[in-house]
């Protein structure tokens, strides 16, 4: 439990920082924060490979993508003069805090207890199994869609050199 | 024990904190960032309910999430080298050629 | 062979349009030939028919029923009578025409404006075969889209107003035809349990009288937007205008056959009832179209608008025929069609050689053409005849065969119709006389150069046509007449069963009462 | 024999695609040659089948030749199918042999004419038509032909494109013949949806059964078709095309516009006759209509000076008489005079056309005179045409007007106002027809020096053909002597079977109560008066010619309405045409532009003014469309957590 509120804690901190920082370089080091934080949690939840998996690509692949780009195009503390859409900012927060009123509202209700499971749960043979035999098919059309990504990412980012 | 909700709960709070991110922020990349925040609270909400209802399913589907995720990192992040190669910013404001 | 005719006929200039798709696009010459090429071949392919095809069997013929969406009923249904016959004949024999027409007269993307010529040959084929309403309805919208680009990238001045005029006109009318479709769908599973769009099962489906009323306006609202029938005529000056040369051929020649072959493959023997309510309104705005298209095309500026309007007036004539509802008015009117797509198409063609040469379609701008180009006004002058309906051409076969049908349908309108063979006498030889006749006063028409070999060869299958229809119009009657008769029997039995169960109805409910039997309107 | 009937119509059709196919490839002279070599082996044929025809019983002289299926509809049954009986074989021998002599006329004629091969061409085609039309042998067919010719006559009277005034004639002569061709299709369904056929046999015997006399639509149909009568053989009110039609050339002048195409409405009411016997309101109406334009006509023409002109109204004048011969049910005397006129007035129009080409083409007679010793040939056959027209005893125009007179006032269907209106006009005919004469070939020369170094004889190839024409307009009427002057009316015997389908066509001899001495007396009142006008005009225009002048000046009111044509032109462009032409610019610019078009466009406006409205809201700020949507989640989440 106290595992638990430490992380969750950490987490949301970080995410708030990280909306927050006018730096983005700080900000992407805030969301990996934020996503050990999380890793944490699955662990808690028993998702073992999926928290492995996502420090290892989340945080160190996805993440260092972010801060390439970052560094490449060299935006640091990005001033982007005065707001011409005034409205936006307090109209963003009051829906967002909203929209977070009524999912809470919602997650009120749902049931409490967790009863205890297989320590098999979350491992990685155990989910590699599932990959490869009932969710084959979009496993390997996530191929695909990574393929074509890369193939995008590439022209659009040569396009113009 | 920590029970479901606990973990609904901070999914709907790392959410929102998404959403409010990619409109308020004017950079586009904090604004890509608050959609990688958005997804992973999805995902977080997805691995207690498949732990609560012990389906690895929800595992697998987070597992495929990721990988959508790093798909639409690529992209993103190449449509905004692309952008900023044409118009020196990444201001979200700048781009607003999108009406009428 | 039989089965298959049709769809290979229907589908030959779609895969012409694949075919150019490969050829790059700076090779000109290539693509000319090969859109040539299929173009005749589909020609070819429909001459095969003609063949092939029964003059005394009625019904359809070369029929071929494959389910495609079976929950839903619709099925790739083809088959083809002797009024879709003829009007295949006409649109393969045209669009050879338009192709060949169109050697010189394109200026850029030649492969994009074949490509669209022959895609909407496919589409205006499939209306003509399809015996499903929903794969009429697909072909039926398929077309809107290449002669959008016909006009919208090929066109003059004004192309984009005229491009988006023609398809919101149309687009209009089809969407109500589109919902009266899905009314027939929903009524058919109603009365039948079963789903079906297919025109067999349709026809002859007993629907109330307020019931046909409604669709038929529907439906009709669409073709009359096609034919055009005053007044939804507005879109056709402007098209016309400003579609290119193999354009306007093909809109005269075909697209606007297709509002009046809707009227008679669908309207009429769909809601039979409905169509005798609606006779007197058709006919008088048919000869209302006759007479305003002629007034007006008198004053036209531009040759190519003063053309158009004497279409609407020629498309009056072949309403007028359908309505009459004898075998007279309906076979000149179907002959009419013909007529028409061959002597329009033709002036069509002839205004683009001109145009070709100066530019220019007004008629203050030309004058003593006669003297310099005196191949090309015999040609024009043929052409013109047959579009005045002199006898001895097609037109008059045409005009004289709807007027003799029309004056046993109401006295009234035929004397109308045919005061419009005057008015087209005034405003062609008016417009004959400005253009070729005395002494050439504009100094640009001094080097006008005479017709060459391709615009002869062009020129001479239209006038063969034109004196073959007029002179031993045979052949074609024969072919129409099973068909003609089978529609006006359909037309008529599905009135007099309507009025036997209405009669039924009516003795069931006031059995006690000595009521009169029902007044129904007579013709 | 009767197998080559079809040949008839068909050699002229023959030279005409021949020689429009490879115009520009063969000489003019082999162009020349076959253009005329048609008519005459058409003319040769048709001797050959009179002749055949005359072999044959009276009861069976009737041949029918089908050649093919044209409109097969229902009970609708059109051939291509040729009749040939007396009517008919009359017909072709005139219309083939006046168009043989015509053409070869005319090579001497256009000699200089640089389109000489397109209007040999044209006349070709003409032949066809002409000759399609007689030997129809159902109305629609006729109606080819009928419209052929029309179409002809278009082209011919516009055969000098270049000059407006030609090509304005060519419009209005095909746009009023129109008119006609209107009435004469509505005249037919009338009979083909009474009568069920349009084949002139079958009609005759199925007419009296299915209409009653006086019946309203066999009125109404003979109305309508004797509208399109009107039309072609211009008589009131459809007259006006044809003094314009004098644009084109003589020899089409002589050929179409007095010989033959014109004169296509008065055969076919002598084809349709046992129709038009059924209708004795139509009879009526046509020799009333007839009657009023003989009269009229020659009233015009009295004061006209453009040669041609004055040809042409006493065309209309003639042509007045046939219709009223045919509205007196006097069908043979009509077609009688028609020949015999054809004869007489292809004579004078090739006459005037001789004497327009050595005048070198001036065309007013006040610039003529003294013609007489320059062109003797012409002269003394135009001398014989006129004493034919003006109705000389011995010349045939004496016998067949003389006819017609005598039929106006003795027929069941004529009256006296007829024959007073017709002797009236017999004499206002002498006075123009020698008031032309005297003023083209007597007197003094009026025309000027260059005109008088070119004036010549026309050469042989125009002269023999008119030679001919004399000699036939001068014996031509001896084939119907009438019975009270010792002959035995051959003709009208001749063309009985026709005449008698009905059973009405006897009426038109067999009503006798008037005596042979009234038939004497009314024909010598006729025979002085006109030469008393003769010596009328002998006295204006020759001896006297000042007293012209003043009669004119005293007479100026009647002059100037009748040198105006009584402004039927001017009434006709204001009453019809203008508001036609204004009433179509109307309609272009207020009705479909304003109106029509407005709508359509007015509708499309309001749906782009309400998208213009919900457009700015497109603002282009991706943040802004985020909010909105971000406005719109929490609403639907909002409604789903609320329910």
């Amino acid at each position: 439990m106290l595992l638990f509120v430490v992380a969750a804690i950490i987490a949301l901190a970080a995410a708030v920082m990280v909306i927050t920082v006018r730096n983005p370089v700080a900000s992407v080091l805030y969301l990996i924060i934020s996503l050990l934080a999380q890793s944490v949690l699955y662990i808690q939840l028993s998702g073992l490979f999926v928290a492995a998996f996502l420090v290892l690509i989340y945080g160190g692949a996805i993440l260092v993508l972010f801060l390439f780009v970052i560094m490449m195009l060299n935006i640091r503390y990005a001033d982007f003069g005065p707001d011409m859409l005034k409205a936006v900012k307090p109209w963003g927060w009051i829906f967002g805090l909203v929209l977070l009123a009524e999912m809470v509202w919602v997650s009120m209700g749902v049931s409490t207890r967790m009863s205890a499971v297989d320590p098999a749960f979350g491992s990685v043979p155990a989910v590699a199994m599932l990959l490869y035999t009932k969710y084959v098919y979009p496993f390997e059309l996530t191929s695909i869609l990574l393929l074509a990504a890369i193939v995008g990412a590439v022209v659009m980012a040569k396009r113009g050199m | 024990m920590v029970p479901l909700d606990y973990y609904i709960i901070l999914s709907a709070f790392l959410f929102a904190v998404g959403v409010v991110g990619v409109i308020v922020s004017r950079n586009l990349i904090v604004m890509f960032m608050g959609v990688e925040i958005m997804l992973n609270a999805a995902n977080l909400a997805l691995m207690a309910f498949s732990r609560h209802l012990k389906l690895m399913d929800g595992q697998v589907l987070v597992f495929l999430v990721m990988t959508l995720a790093a798909a639409e990192a690529a992209v993103g992040l190449a449509i905004i080298i692309a952008v900023f190669r044409g118009r020196e910013s990444v201001n979200a404001d700048h781009l607003n050629l999108m009406k009428w | 062979m039989d089965t298959w005719i049709l769809t290979i006929t229907t589908f030959l200039p779609l895969a012409g349009t694949l075919f150019l798709l490969l050829i790059p696009k700076d090779h000109h010459q290539s693509i000319r030939h090969s859109a040539l090429f299929f173009a005749l071949l589909a020609f070819a392919a429909s001459i095969c028919l003609v063949f092939r095809f029964d003059t005394v069997a009625t019904g359809m013929q070369f029929e071929v029923m494959v389910p495609w969406v079976a929950d839903l009923g619709i099925s790739y249904h083809l088959g083809i009578d002797g009024i879709s016959l003829l009007l295949i004949l006409l649109t393969t024999f045209l669009n050879v025409i338009a192709v060949l027409s169109t050697f010189r007269a394109v200026q850029h993307s030649y492969k994009g404006f074949y490509a669209s010529l022959l895609l909407l040959e496919t589409g205006i084929l499939g209306v003509f075969v399809s015996l499903d309403l929903f794969l009429f309805y697909v072909f039926w919208e398929v077309m809107l889209i290449p002669m959008y680009f016909l006009i919208g990238i090929w066109g003059g001045q004004r192309r984009v107003y005229a491009a988006i005029k023609f398809v919101l006109f149309t687009m209009v009318g089809s969407l109500l035809m589109l919902v009266a479709i899905l009314v027939l769908f929903f009524q058919y599973h109603s009365l039948h349990g079963v789903y079906t769009f297919d025109l067999m099962s349709i026809t002859g489906m007993p629907l109330s009288r307020d019931m046909q009323l409604w669709l038929f306006a529907a439906f009709a609202l669409a073709f009359a937007i096609k034919v055009p029938m005053w007044p939804f005529h507005t879109w056709l000056p402007d098209a016309h205008v400003e579609a290119p040369t193999a354009g306007s051929v093909i809109l005269a020649g075909v697209l606007l056959k297709l509002g009046a072959y809707g009227f008679l493959r669908f309207c009429l023997p769909i809601f039979p009832v409905a169509t005798f309510a609606f006779m007197p309104l058709i006919s008088i705005l048919a000869v209302i179209g006759i007479i305003y298209g002629a007034l007006v095309a008198m004053v036209q500026k531009d040759i190519k608008s003063l053309v158009a309007f004497s279409s609407v007036s020629h498309m009056g004539f072949v309403m007028l025929g359908m309505m009459t509802m004898n075998l007279q008015g309906m076979q000149g009117s179907i002959i009419q069609m013909i007529n028409h797509g061959v002597s329009t198409g033709a002036l069509f063609i002839l205004v683009g050689m001109i145009y070709e040469r100066r530019h220019t379609r007004l008629i203050k701008e030309y004058g003593g053409i006669a003297s310099k180009m005196p191949v090309y006004a015999t040609f024009f002058m043929i052409v013109m005849l047959s579009s005045i309906g002199v006898p001895g051409t097609n037109g008059f076969v045409g005009e004289f065969t709807i007027l003799l049908g029309a004056w046993s349908y109401h006295k009234v309108y035929a004397i109308l119709g045919a005061s419009g063979i005057i008015l087209a006498a005034c405003y062609m030889l008016w417009m004959y006389q400005r253009v070729f006749y005395g002494k050439v006063t504009n100094p640009a028409n001094e080097k006008l150069i005479d017709l060459d070999l391709r615009e002869k060869i062009i020129l001479v299958p239209v006038v063969i046509m034109i004196f073959w229809i007029g002179i031993y119009p045979k052949p074609f009657f024969r072919i129409l007449e099973p068909s003609a008769r089978t529609i006006i029997e359909q037309v008529e039995r599905g009135r007099s069963q309507f009025e036997m169960q209405q009669r039924g109805r009516i003795q069931e409910t006031s059995a006690t009462e000595t009521a009169a039997p029902s007044v129904m309107e007579d013709r | 024999m009767f197998d080559y009937l079809y040949l008839v119509p068909l050699l002229p059709l023959a030279t005409f695609i021949i020689n429009g196919l490879f115009r520009t490839r063969l000489s003019k002279g082999v162009v020349q040659g076959l253009a005329v070599a048609a008519p005459g082996l058409s003319f040769a044929l048709s001797v050959a089948l009179f002749f055949g025809l005359l072999g044959l019983n009276p009861a069976h002289r009737s041949v029918e030749q089908v050649l093919f299926a044209w409109i097969p509809i229902g009970n609708l049954q059109l051939d291509i199918a040729f009749l040939l009986d007396p009517l008919s074989s009359v017909m072709i021998m005139v219309v083939s042999g006046v168009g043989f002599l015509i053409h070869v006329y005319s090579i001497g004629y256009m000699a200089h004419d640089p389109g000489v091969k397109r209007f040999f061409i044209y006349m070709n085609l003409f032949m066809f038509s002409m000759l399609t039309l007689v030997l129809a042998n159902n109305l629609i067919l006729l109606f080819i032909g009928w419209e052929g010719v029309g179409l002809c006559s278009y082209l011919l009277i516009s055969f000098w494109f270049t000059k407006k005034s030609a090509t304005d004639a060519g419009n209005k002569a095909f746009i009023v013949n129109r008119i006609g061709d209107f009435g004469f299709l509505l005249g037919g369904f009338i009979i083909f949806w009474a009568a069920g056929t349009l084949q002139f046999n079958e009609l005759a015997t199925r007419a009296p059964h299915v209409f009653t006399i006086g019946g309203g639509a066999i009125t109404a149909a003979t109305l309508l078709l004797f509208l399109g009568a009107t039309g072609k053989s211009a008589q009131i009110p459809l007259y006006i095309w044809l003094p314009d039609a004098m644009e084109g050339p003589t020899p089409v002048s002589a050929l179409i516009h007095a010989a033959t195409m014109v004169t296509a409405g008065v055969y076919m009411l002598a084809r349709l006759n046992f129709l038009f016997i059924l209708a004795p309101t139509s009879m009526l109406v046509v020799a009333i209509v007839g009657c009023a334009t003989a009269f009229v006509a020659a009233t015009i023409g009295l004061a006209q000076n453009d040669i041609k002109r004055v040809l042409a109204y006493s065309t209309i004048s003639q042509l007045g008489y046939m219709i009223m011969a045919c509205g007196v049910a006097a069908f043979a005397a009509g077609i009688f005079h028609l020949m015999t006129h054809a004869f007489f007035k292809a004579l004078l129009f090739l006459g005037s056309g001789s004497v327009i080409h050595a005048m070198s083409d001036e065309q007013d007679m006040r610039k003529m005179g003294g013609l007489k010793k320059q062109l003797p040939v012409t002269y003394v056959t135009f001398l014989m045409a006129t004493l034919a027209i003006s109705g000389i005893p011995l010349f045939s125009g004496f016998f067949s007007k003389d006819e017609i007179l005598w039929k106006s006032f003795s027929s069941g269907h004529g009256s006296i106002i007829f024959w007073i209106v017709g002797v009236i006009t017999a004499m206002l005919t002498a006075f123009y027809m020698f008031r032309l004469l005297y003023m083209t070939f007597f007197g003094q020369p009026r025309y000027d020096k260059h005109t008088a170094e070119h004036l010549h004889e026309s050469p042989k190839v125009m002269t023999v053909p008119l030679v001919i024409l004399a000699i036939l307009s001068v014996i031509g009427g001896w084939i119907g002597l009438p019975h009270s002057l010792g002959g035995g009316a051959w003709f009208e015997k001749f063309l009985e079977p026709v005449m008698t389908h009905a059973g009405g066509g006897g009426e038109a001899v067999a009503v006798h109560h008037a005596s042979v001495s009234t038939e004497y007396l009314l024909m010598a009142i006729t025979v002085v008066l006109v030469l008393v006008f003769i010596y009328i005009a002998y006295y204006l225009y020759v001896k006297n010619t000042a007293k012209a002048g003043s009669l004119r000046q005293s007479l100026s009111g009647v002059h100037k309405m009748i040198y105006n044509k009584y402004w039927v032109d001017e009434f006709y462009w204001a009453i019809i045409v203008r508001p036609v032409v204004n009433g179509a610019i109307f309609l272009w610019k207020v009705a479909d532009v304003l109106i029509i078009d407005g709508i359509a466009n007015g509708l499309a406006r309001l749906v782009g003014d309400i998208s213009e409205t919900f457009r700015r809201a497109q603002n282009g700020y991706l943040r802004a469309y985020l909010t909105i949507f971000l406005i719109g989640a929490v609403v639907v989440i909002g409604f789903l957590v609320v329910r």
